[in-house]
This record gives C-alpha cells, sequence and structure tokens, in this order.
C-alpha cells in the first residue's frame, strides 16, 4: 500500500507537469508554478541530510581512528567555522554581493575561490596526460579521433597556422559540418532515451525513489 | 609510485612537468611567438590607420569581469593605437554586469601612458542600462542617452563632444562584447545607420559572428585572446615604442601554442612509442575505438 | 595593500601549489588542503542555503504573508518527510517526498526533451540538397552524419547487413565529434592555467621579491 | 519632494518596462504588428501578443524628454499606465481583463508641465480571454502522443510475454565484470552518481543502473561506496541502495555510510574524489549520471589508480574525455537503455523496442523532410519549428 501510494504521487505529479505544458486554463499554470516554487524549498530542506551524513561520516572516521582520522578534524572545523561565521556574519545575506571586509569575504576570497581556481586549472595538465595515453594509431577509428583534434589543436592556436596554414578553415569547417552532425544525432538519441526513461518513471515501471 | 602512473614507458609526472614549464616561461618573459594576423582584425588596424588625427570613434565596453581576459587587451590596444595616432574616442559603456568598471579600468591604464586630456581627446560618458533603446537613440543625439559625461559635466561644455552630436560624427563604432551585444551593433547601428561596425569578442562567441562579418554587417571581428593577440603584434609592428607595453595577450598566446605544441609532441611521441612496442596493453581509446 | 590582503595572497598562494602538489603525489600537504576545502564549502553552502532559500523563500513569505503563501508550506512538509528516514516507522515517507520530486521533473524533462530538443534538431536537418554545390554536399554530409548516428544507437537489431556499414559511418563522425570536441576545449582549460600561474607569479612571487630586493 | 517622487516613479516605471521589454524581446518572432500611429511628434505602434492577452506597445518621440503613457478602458477615461525615460521606447501592458475594450495614448513633450498628446491607438477588438490549450505546441503534442502511444503500446506486447531482442551493448557487459573484478581482488567498487540533482533525467538513470550495481555487490559482499555532491541523490542513492540489499537477502550488508555525503560544491567534490581514488584505490569506478568539468579530473584520477571504470553520461561536452580515459563509455541513448539491458525486465525492454520503432519513423520522416525541402515544399520542415 505505502509502495503504491509512492507509485501514485509520482505518476500524478509527472502526468500534471506534462499537462500543463498544453493547458493554459486557470488554474493549471498557476499550481504548476507553485509546485516549482515549493520543489525548491524541498531541496534546500535535504541539505541537512547531507550535512549529517558528512558529520557521520568523519565523525565515525575519527572516532575509529581510521588512516586519516586527522584529515576528517580539519574537514568538520573548517565546515563548523565556515557555516557560523556565514550565519552569522550577514553578508551572505540578501544581495550576493561580497563587498564588505567581513572574515566570511576573507576567507571566500582567499581560501575558497583559489582552491576552486586550482582545482579547476588541473584540467591543463589532465588534458595532456589524457591526450599522450589516448591518441594512438590502434585503427581507423582512434586515427580518425587523433587527426580530428590535432587539426583542430592547431586551428586554435596562432603558432598552428605558421606551422600548418590552413587549420584554421579546415578545424572551422570540422566543427561546423561532420562535428555538428554527430552531434545533433547524440542529441536526438539521447532526448528520445532520456524521453523514453521519463515515461518509465512517471508510470511506475522503474522506481528510483525506491 | 606505481606503474599506473606511466604511460608507454614514460611518467606521465614529465608530462605535467613540460606543460607548467611551457606556460610559466611566457609568463615570466613574453616569447613574442609568431603570430599571423588574419584579414578580420587587420581590417580594424587597417581602418583606424586610416584615419586623419583629430577624427572620432566610438568605443563601447559591453562586457564584464568574467570576459575581461580576453577582451580588457582589445580595449587597451585599441586605446593605445587611437591616442598614438590622435584619433579621439569617445568611450560609453553598455553591459549592466560590469561595462562601467571594466571601462574605468581601461582608461585609469591607458590615459596615463599619453599626454591625453579628457575633454579633448578622449570622453567617458558612463554607463547607461537599455541596450537597444540606447543604441537607436544615439543614432539621433548621443546627448539624450548621456546629458552629461561621467565627470558629471554637460556635454555641450565638453570640447569633444562640440564635434560629435550623433553616430555620423564619429568615423567608426566599435564594441567589446559579451554575448549578444555585439549583434545589436551590426543589426541597428550598422544595418540601419549605416555606421562602420567593428566587434571584439569572446572566442566562445566569435564563431556566431562571422555571418556578420561575411554578410558585411561588420567591417572587423576580433575573437578572443587571439584576436586581442593580433591586434598587438600589428601594434608592436608599426609602432615599435608601444610594443613592450602591448602583450598582455601576446604573452596569453605564448603560452596558448607553446602548450598546444607541446600536447600534439606528446601525442606524436606517444604513437612513436606505441609503434615501437605494440604488444604493451593500452586500455585508453574507449570502446569505440578499442573495437 | 592591508596587511589582511597580504597574508590572504599568502595563503591563497600556499593553497595553490598545494593543490598543484598532488600532481606529483598525494601527500599530507594536498589532504589538508582537501580537507579544508571540503568542509568550507559545505559550510559555506550552508549559510547560503538559509538566507537564499528556507528564509525568504519560505519563513519570510510565510509570517509576511500566509494567506496566499499557504502552498510554501505544503514544501516545507516534503521536506521535513525527507527526514522521516531516520525513525524507522515512517520512513516511507520520505520515499513519497521523493516520488513527488522525481515524478515532477521527469514531466518536465520529458517535455523538455521532445519539445526542445527533438523537434528543432529534426527541423533543422531537413536540408535542402538542392542549393549551390559546395553547400548542398555539406547539407548532405549533415544529414547523412545524423542518420547514420541515430542508427549507430539503434538497439532492436544487431549491427548485421545494411546495419553494419551504416553504423560504422556513424562510428566515424562520432569520433569526429569527439576528437574535435576534445581539441576545442584545450585552450579554455590551458586558460585556467595561465589564470592560477599569473596570480603566483604577478601576484604572489613578484611583489615579494620586489619587498625582499626593493622595488624596480 | 513632488520632483524626487516623480523621479523615482519614472526610474521605476523604466524599471519595470525594461524587464517586461526583455521578456517580449524573446518572443518577437510570434507577435503580430497591429496597428500603429504617427504624428509629427510621436508614433506609437502597437502589437499583440500571440496569445492575444497581452498588449505591447513600441513608440519613437523625435527629441522629447518625457514621453508618459494612457490607457482607457471600457468607460473611455484615460489614465496613466507609466511615464518613461527617454531611452526607454516599450512597454508591455499585461494588466488587461478579457472582454475588454483598449485605448492608448501617448503623451510626449520637453519637459512634463508642457506634455501635449502625441499618437494614440485603439485595439480593435476585445482582449481575448486566456485560451485552454496552447495551439502553437501541437506538434509538440502530437509528437509526445505518438512517442507515448509506441512506447507503452510495446511494454503491453512485452507484457503478453514476446520475446524481446536487445543487441549487445559492449559498456554494459562490462559491468558484471567490473563488479566481479572489485569482488577478486577485495577491494571497493566507488559509484558516482554524477554531480546534479534527481531533477536531472541522467541522474535518475544512474540510479536505475546504482541500484543494480548494489544488487551485484550485495550478493557478493562486496564493498560499495557512493559519495555524493547532491544532498537530493544522497537521499536517493541511499533508498536504492538500501532496497538492492534487501532484495538480494543481504539488508546486514548495508549501512548508511556507504552512501555519504561530501561537498556541495562541484570542485571540492571532485578533490575529495580524487583523493578518495588515489588513497583508498578501488578496483572499480562507475562516473554514471551528469558530469562537468570535474568529468576529466576524476577519470584521470582513476586511471592512475588502476582502476577499471565505467562511464556514462548524455554531457555532449564531457563524453570525449570519458571516451578518452575510462575502459567503457555509455554515451548519450545508452544511458537511458541500461536499466532495460542490465534487469532484462520485459516491461522496460519493451519501451526501448518502443523507443526504436518510434526513431525508425523520425528517420523516415528525415529523409521525407529533405525530399520535401528539396523540392521547394518548406511547410514540411516548418511544422517541425519549435514554438
Amino acid at each position: 500500500m505505502r509502495r503504491q501510494i509512492a507509485v501514485l504521487l509520482c505518476f500524478l505529479t509527472g502526468f500534471f507537469v506534462v499537462v500543463a505544458f498544453f493547458i493554459e486554463q486557470d488554474p493549471i499554470p498557476d499550481i504548476n508554478e507553485k509546485l516549482d516554487e515549493l520543489l525548491v524549498i524541498v531541496f534546500a530542506f535535504a541539505l541537512v541530510l547531507g550535512v549529517v551524513s558528512f558529520l557521520q561520516h568523519h565523525s565515525k572516521k575519527i572516532r575509529r581512528r581510521d588512516k586519516g582520522w586527522t584529515s576528517s578534524v580539519i574537514s568538520i572545523s573548517s565546515l563548523v567555522i565556515m557555516a557560523l561565521l556565514g550565519i552569522f556574519e550577514s553578508s551572505i545575506r540578501g544581495t550576493g554581493v561580497i563587498g564588505d571586509r567581513t572574515t566570511f569575504d576573507w576567507v571566500f576570497n582567499w581560501v575558497f575561490t583559489p582552491l576552486q581556481a586550482t582545482m579547476f586549472s588541473l584540467l591543463a595538465f589532465m588534458i595532456a596526460s589524457a591526450a599522450f595515453r589516448a591518441f594512438r594509431i590502434k585503427n581507423i577509428e582512434a586515427a580518425v579521433l587523433m587527426v580530428a583534434a590535432i587539426i583542430v589543436m592547431l586551428g586554435r592556436v596562432s603558432i598552428g597556422q605558421v606551422i600548418f596554414p590552413q587549420s584554421l578553415a579546415i578545424s572551422e569547417w570540422i566543427m561546423n559540418n561532420p562535428n555538428l552532425a554527430a552531434q545533433r544525432g547524440i542529441l536526438i538519441g539521447a532526448a528520445l532515451g532520456a524521453a523514453s526513461m521519463a515515461i518509465r518513471v512517471i508510470l511506475g515501471i522503474e522506481r528510483p525513489y525506491m | 609510485m606505481s606503474d599506473a602512473m606511466k604511460i608507454g614507458g614514460i611518467d606521465k609526472r614529465w608530462v605535467y612537468l613540460l606543460v607548467a614549464i611551457g606556460a610559466l616561461i611566457p609568463i615570466i618573459k613574453p616569447l613574442g611567438l609568431p603570430v599571423l594576423s588574419t584579414p578580420a582584425v587587420e581590417a580594424l588596424f587597417e581602418k583606424i590607420e586610416s584615419l586623419e588625427p583629430g577624427d572620432v570613434i566610438m568605443l563601447s565596453f559591453d562586457y564584464g569581469p568574467s570576459s575581461a581576459p580576453e577582451l580588457d587587451p582589445m580595449a587597451e590596444s585599441i586605446l593605445r593605437h587611437c591616442f598614438q595616432r590622435d584619433i579621439s574616442v569617445v568611450v560609453v559603456a553598455l553591459f549592466p554586469l560590469g561595462g562601467d568598471n571594466q571601462a574605468k579600468i581601461a582608461l585609469n591604464k591607458i590615459v596615463p601612458e599619453f599626454p591625453v586630456v579628457e575633454g579633448e581627446d578622449y570622453v567617458y560618458l558612463g554607463y547607461k542600462d537599455g541596450g537597444l533603446a540606447v543604441l537607436r537613440r544615439m543614432a539621433e543625439d548621443i546627448s539624450i542617452v548621456f546629458p552629461q559625461d561621467n565627470r558629471g559635466i554637460p556635454l555641450e561644455d565638453i570640447p569633444l563632444m562640440q564635434r560629435v552630436q550623433n553616430y555620423s560624427d564619429t568615423e567608426l563604432s566599435v564594441s567589446l562584447a559579451t554575448g549578444i551585444m555585439g549583434e545589436w551593433w551590426a543589426i541597428l547601428v550598422n544595418a540601419q545607420f549605416g555606421q562602420p561596425v567593428a566587434v571584439g569578442a569572446t572566442a566562445v562567441s566569435a564563431p556566431k559572428y562571422y555571418a556578420y562579418l561575411k554578410a558585411g554587417q561588420m567591417l572587423s571581428l576580433l575573437g578572443g585572446l587571439k584576436g586581442a593577440a593580433e591586434y598587438e603584434t600589428l601594434i608592436g609592428e608599426h609602432y615599435p615604442e608601444l610594443k613592450e607595453r602591448s602583450q598582455i595577450a601576446t604573452r596569453g598566446m605564448d603560452v596558448q601554442s607553446i602548450v598546444h605544441l607541446i600536447i600534439i609532441g606528446f601525442i606524436i611521441l606517444g604513437n612513436i612509442v606505441y609503434l615501437i612496442s605494440r604488444s604493451e596493453r593500452t586500455r585508453a581509446g574507449g570502446r569505440l575505438a578499442s573495437k | 595593500m592591508p596587511l589582511s590582503d597580504l597574508i590572504g595572497i599568502w595563503v591563497a598562494a600556499f593553497l595553490t601549489l598545494a593543490i598543484y602538489s598532488f600532481l606529483y603525489k598525494d601527500n599530507p600537504v594536498y589532504r589538508f588542503a582537501e580537507s579544508i576545502f571540503v568542509g568550507i564549502s559545505l559550510g559555506y553552502e550552508i549559510g547560503l542555503v538559509f538566507y537564499r532559500t528556507i528564509w525568504p523563500n519560505l519563513v519570510e513569505r510565510l509570517i509576511a504573508n500566509p494567506g496566499p503563501n499557504w502552498y510554501l508550506a505544503i514544501g516545507g512538509i516534503l521536506g521535513l518527510m525527507l527526514y522521516c528516514r531516520y525513525i524507522p516507522k515512517i520512513s516511507f515517507l520520505g520515499k513519497w517526498a521523493l516520488a513527488v520530486y522525481i515524478g515532477y521533473f521527469v514531466g518536465v524533462e520529458l517535455m523538455q526533451r521532445l519539445h526542445g530538443d527533438v523537434l528543432p534538431q529534426i527541423k533543422d536537418t531537413m536540408l535542402p540538397l538542392n542549393g549551390p554545390f559546395w553547400g548542398s554536399l555539406q547539407n548532405l554530409l549533415i544529414v547523412v552524419g545524423v542518420l547514420s548516428v541515430l542508427i549507430y544507437f539503434y538497439f532492436s537489431k544487431p549491427h548485421t547487413g545494411i546495419l553494419k556499414p551504416i553504423s560504422k559511418v556513424g562510428v566515424y563522425f562520432i569520433m569526429i565529434c569527439f576528437g574535435a570536441s576534445f581539441g576545442y576545449t584545450v585552450m579554455a582549460r590551458i586558460s585556467l592555467l595561465i589564470g592560477r600561474l599569473t596570480f603566483l607569479v604577478d601576484g604572489w612571487v613578484r611583489p615579494m621579491i620586489a619587498l625582499i630586493f626593493g622595488s624596480s | 519632494m513632488i520632483r524626487l517622487l516623480l523621479a523615482v516613479s519614472i526610474i521605476l516605471a523604466g524599471s519595470l518596462a525594461e524587464a517586461q521589454t526583455d521578456t517580449n524581446h524573446i518572443n518577437t518572432d510570434s507577435i503580430d504588428v497591429l496597428l500603429a500611429d504617427s504624428t509629427v511628434t510621436a508614433t506609437l505602434v502597437l502589437q499583440l501578443s500571440e496569445d492575444s492577452t497581452r498588449i505591447l506597445l513600441d513608440w519613437t518621440t523625435g527629441d522629447s524628454i518625457n514621453v508618459i503613457l494612457e490607457r482607457a478602458g471600457n468607460d473611455s477615461v484615460f489614465a496613466t499606465i507609466g511615464s518613461f525615460d527617454p531611452t526607454i521606447t516599450s512597454f508591455t501592458d499585461s494588466g488587461v481583463s478579457p472582454g475588454d475594450w483598449y485605448m492608448y495614448r501617448l503623451l510626449n513633450g520637453d519637459s512634463m508641465k508642457d506634455l501635449g498628446a502625441g499618437a494614440s491607438v485603439e485595439v480593435p477588438f476585445p482582449i481575448e480571454e486566456s485560451r485552454f490549450f496552447r495551439t502553437e505546441r501541437t506538434n509538440a503534442l502530437l509528437l509526445f502522443l505518438f512517442y507515448a502511444a509506441t512506447i507503452v503500446g510495446y511494454i503491453s506486447i512485452a507484457k503478453r510475454g514476446a520475446q524481446l531482442f536487445i543487441r549487445k551493448i559492449a559498456g554494459l557487459d562490462a559491468v558484471d565484470e567490473a563488479v566481479g573484478r572489485a569482488t577478486e581482488m577485495g577491494r571497493k567498487v566507488l559509484y558516482i552518481p554524477g554531480i546534479m540533482s534527481v531533477d536531472n533525467i541522467q541522474t535518475v538513470a544512474s540510479m536505475s543502473i546504482l541500484g543494480y550495481v548494489a544488487g551485484k555487490t550485495a550478493s557478493y559482499g562486496t564493498n560499495l561506496e557512493v559519495p555524493n555532491k547532491d544532498p537530493l541523490v544522497l537521499a536517493t542513492a541511499r533508498e536504492v541502495v538500501k532496497e538492492a540489499y534487501l532484495k538480494a537477502g543481504r539488508p546486514d550488508y548495508y549501512n548508511d555510510d556507504m552512501v555519504n555525503y561530501v561537498s556541495y560544491d562541484q570542485f571540492a567534490f571532485t578533490a575529495a574524489i580524487q583523493g578518495l581514488m588515489t588513497r583508498e584505490k578501488p578496483a572499480t569506478n562507475f562516473l554514471i549520471g551528469s558530469f562537468y568539468a570535474e568529468s576529466l579530473i576524476m577519470a584521470e584520477a582513476g586511471n592512475a589508480s588502476g582502476a577499471i571504470q565505467v562511464a556514462g553520461t548524455a554531457e555532449l561536452a564531457q563524453l570525449p574525455f570519458f571516451v578518452v580515459a575510462c575502459d567503457y563509455t555509455l554515451i548519450g541513448e545508452e544511458l537511458y537503455a541500461a536499466s532495460a539491458y542490465l534487469s532484462r525486465e520485459p516491461l522496460i525492454l519493451g519501451s526501448i523496442k518502443g523507443q526504436d520503432l518510434a526513431k525508425a519513423v523520425l528517420v523516415g520522416l528525415i529523409i521525407l523532410g529533405v525530399i520535401l525541402s528539396t523540392s521547394g515544399q518548406q511547410w514540411f520542415a516548418d511544422f517541425f519549428i519549435q514554438r
């Protein structure tokens, strides 16, 4: 019974959205808007689950003195400090423009932002090692992959055009023709797959919520 | 470290090291690798070269901080080029999220380099919200949109603006744009009012501007860091005294060129190693490739 | 420069190098930076969710104007239902909340995919082949590419007979696409690295040298 | 004081109109110009939104510094609906009620004192009631009905016990092998469900695959860890994994900490996963769901730690990186077909069959569209325009 209710709830909300996509008669658009608004709140509540899980996960490591438990102490402390700063220094409230010189902003500017940017920039190294390892002429497909990548790479930088003057024109042609066609094919297929998945979930054939 | 760190017998940390060195050297000291200028960029340079001292152009800051790494160098080069040739610049900002700030940053940096006088050789009119409507209005009278300049001086009291009432009194409009704003200049200011328009765009949005360039609705297109580096190179070639200063995009492009070459070099090296020892099992290449 | 910024630059430089040290090998310094990063980012999110969602979207609106905003309480109740999983007797309520949430967005995706992806992409592929020779050839290439890739993903039949060569063509298109996208992205990734290295060189090392050896 | 109020109201009206203009800008294609009036000093153009429930006004006023817009309803009494800065030249009136007649008048002048009547226009028929069905979406409705019907049709065929074939998908055959490898090596299986929430359908598909993987690890007694970036995915993944362990008859092997939470920040999550892969060296990594820039960092870390990696996503921009750095990659559509392939459940298989039939029909329609466009019949392709 409890399971059937879950399936029914999923069906009703899913079906409602599909109807709302086509129908403009009140009160359907209005209900749709309200649903959208209130589900944002559900999402916000879920963060507590995450924080509880985070604290459990790390405190278990500390209790058992697992390998690397000191990292867990650091994680929990920085979480607590940042959460307290965020709640008591109200600079992130409202506008979202971080401008005042609070401790919170200091941590945001000098700790959080550099960490984010540096992690992101690791990609420059990863893309190099991945290319080095993966682009091998093992067969025709792999060769096609490699040649396309090299031409486009040359076309992007000025030295590339010194080495291979046609690279810019060829790489733009590749981007706008075969690349576009394949992207479109993958996109249409994936969209149909996603829609089919959605129909299965709405009909309760697949139940990812249980 | 385990064998997994190795690729075809080479520790992949060598790849990391070379990428890091390749990126660091030009940042410490620019190499000045050759940058081939393209007709799309040359068109703007030639246009400004063809102007007489005292002519006026309009420069619009239509971007914010997120596009600054690509578009700031363009702004600086264009301002330098104009000031060097005694061409007056009317500067405006139309991008809501930071256009004003970018304009001030660029002017504060370039103005002290030249003996130029605010109000005579250049003027900054400030930021105005309203997008297309503003562009349309300025075709009639700039002073409707900007009754006074950024300092609060009415336009009629500014010597430069006494010469300029609307687009027709300027020789060229340059928009450094993020997203859609450059298109507005092409479809409105160029197409409707016949004003020559050049656009500096980020690399991501540059491809969609090519259509306007091809259709003749834009005089010139500077695309991304590369476009900026081309302009810097043109300036360096014609005005050696400015070369030292105009190297920001060139420096970034040096890094790009070197690291791209390093990656391509490693791909070739990897294939040589692979061909020599075919027996080695590589798991990479993915399913499609390994089928 | 205020002292807090000076310290900030040093902290940022240290953390930047700490992350890069992972490239050599995993080490305690990286682990330290990672732990701080994880903790701080989650702590930041707590403040953000509280002040940007729970407070303005729920509490404030319910207090200020409960009449027309009553429905927001449903969001709060669904949210609280998620916590029921900690109480075994009523843990099923959490699944109900998830069912509503997933049901809604699955419905949204269903129509978005069909209306927003399938329709326009199909329309854009219906290209005329009777224009100038070169343009028509490119159009033909796009049509062939789209169809062969679509057929490559056909699951109901094995790739034999006529499907074999067609899906093979599809594979070539996919390989060109992946190679080109890969090559195209390299530049953006290097830009990120330039940003960090410029900070280290121009924002940290150079001022430091200037400070020690006197500015020049 | 009055001047101040006036200034404020102009700014307010201006910003209001600004916000309105923005939304119209997107829809301009679907709007027909209805009426215009031009005088010496001003031009006022009136347009009706496609659903005829809003009125869009556009004007030019020469050199006027001040512009005031007035509206009269059934009673023919004009009232101000906004005063505008000269830079603003359009306004959308959404405050019209169905069934009523409306007339608009523009006043303009160089100062507030000497405003004169500029142009005026009248809407020649009453404003329409908002409609029941969005007729412009007929093509989407037909597509939806056709698609849903083929899928539901095939599901009911499957229900009657028809044997349904599905071709080999290498990436999915690898799932069993990958879990088996972890069991042999006595190491854990790491499952990353992407970084987006369950409002993204790729995550939903990932949950289905997670259910299958968890069933395998439960019956083999292999360790499973599911670190999360999104808290709602955390909640969902816990239900899914718990259910799988229950079904496999091993509820005692399940604990909540298997499915744990890392951080909401994309790159903090990435940093932690990179560290985890390097330190704990899981034998198998599943990277299935919606990924962005972190895809390559994670896949490279997993590759360096010697794990066998199965990836799956429909994010076009990330697919090349997974293909390059992982052993198997589920590309787009394969991700969604995975649950059918793995579970072999007839109903799900039926939906895949239906999907394939629909796809075959669409391929036919594209070919027909190309033929018709080539012969100058553009109407067919135009039918598919997204509105």
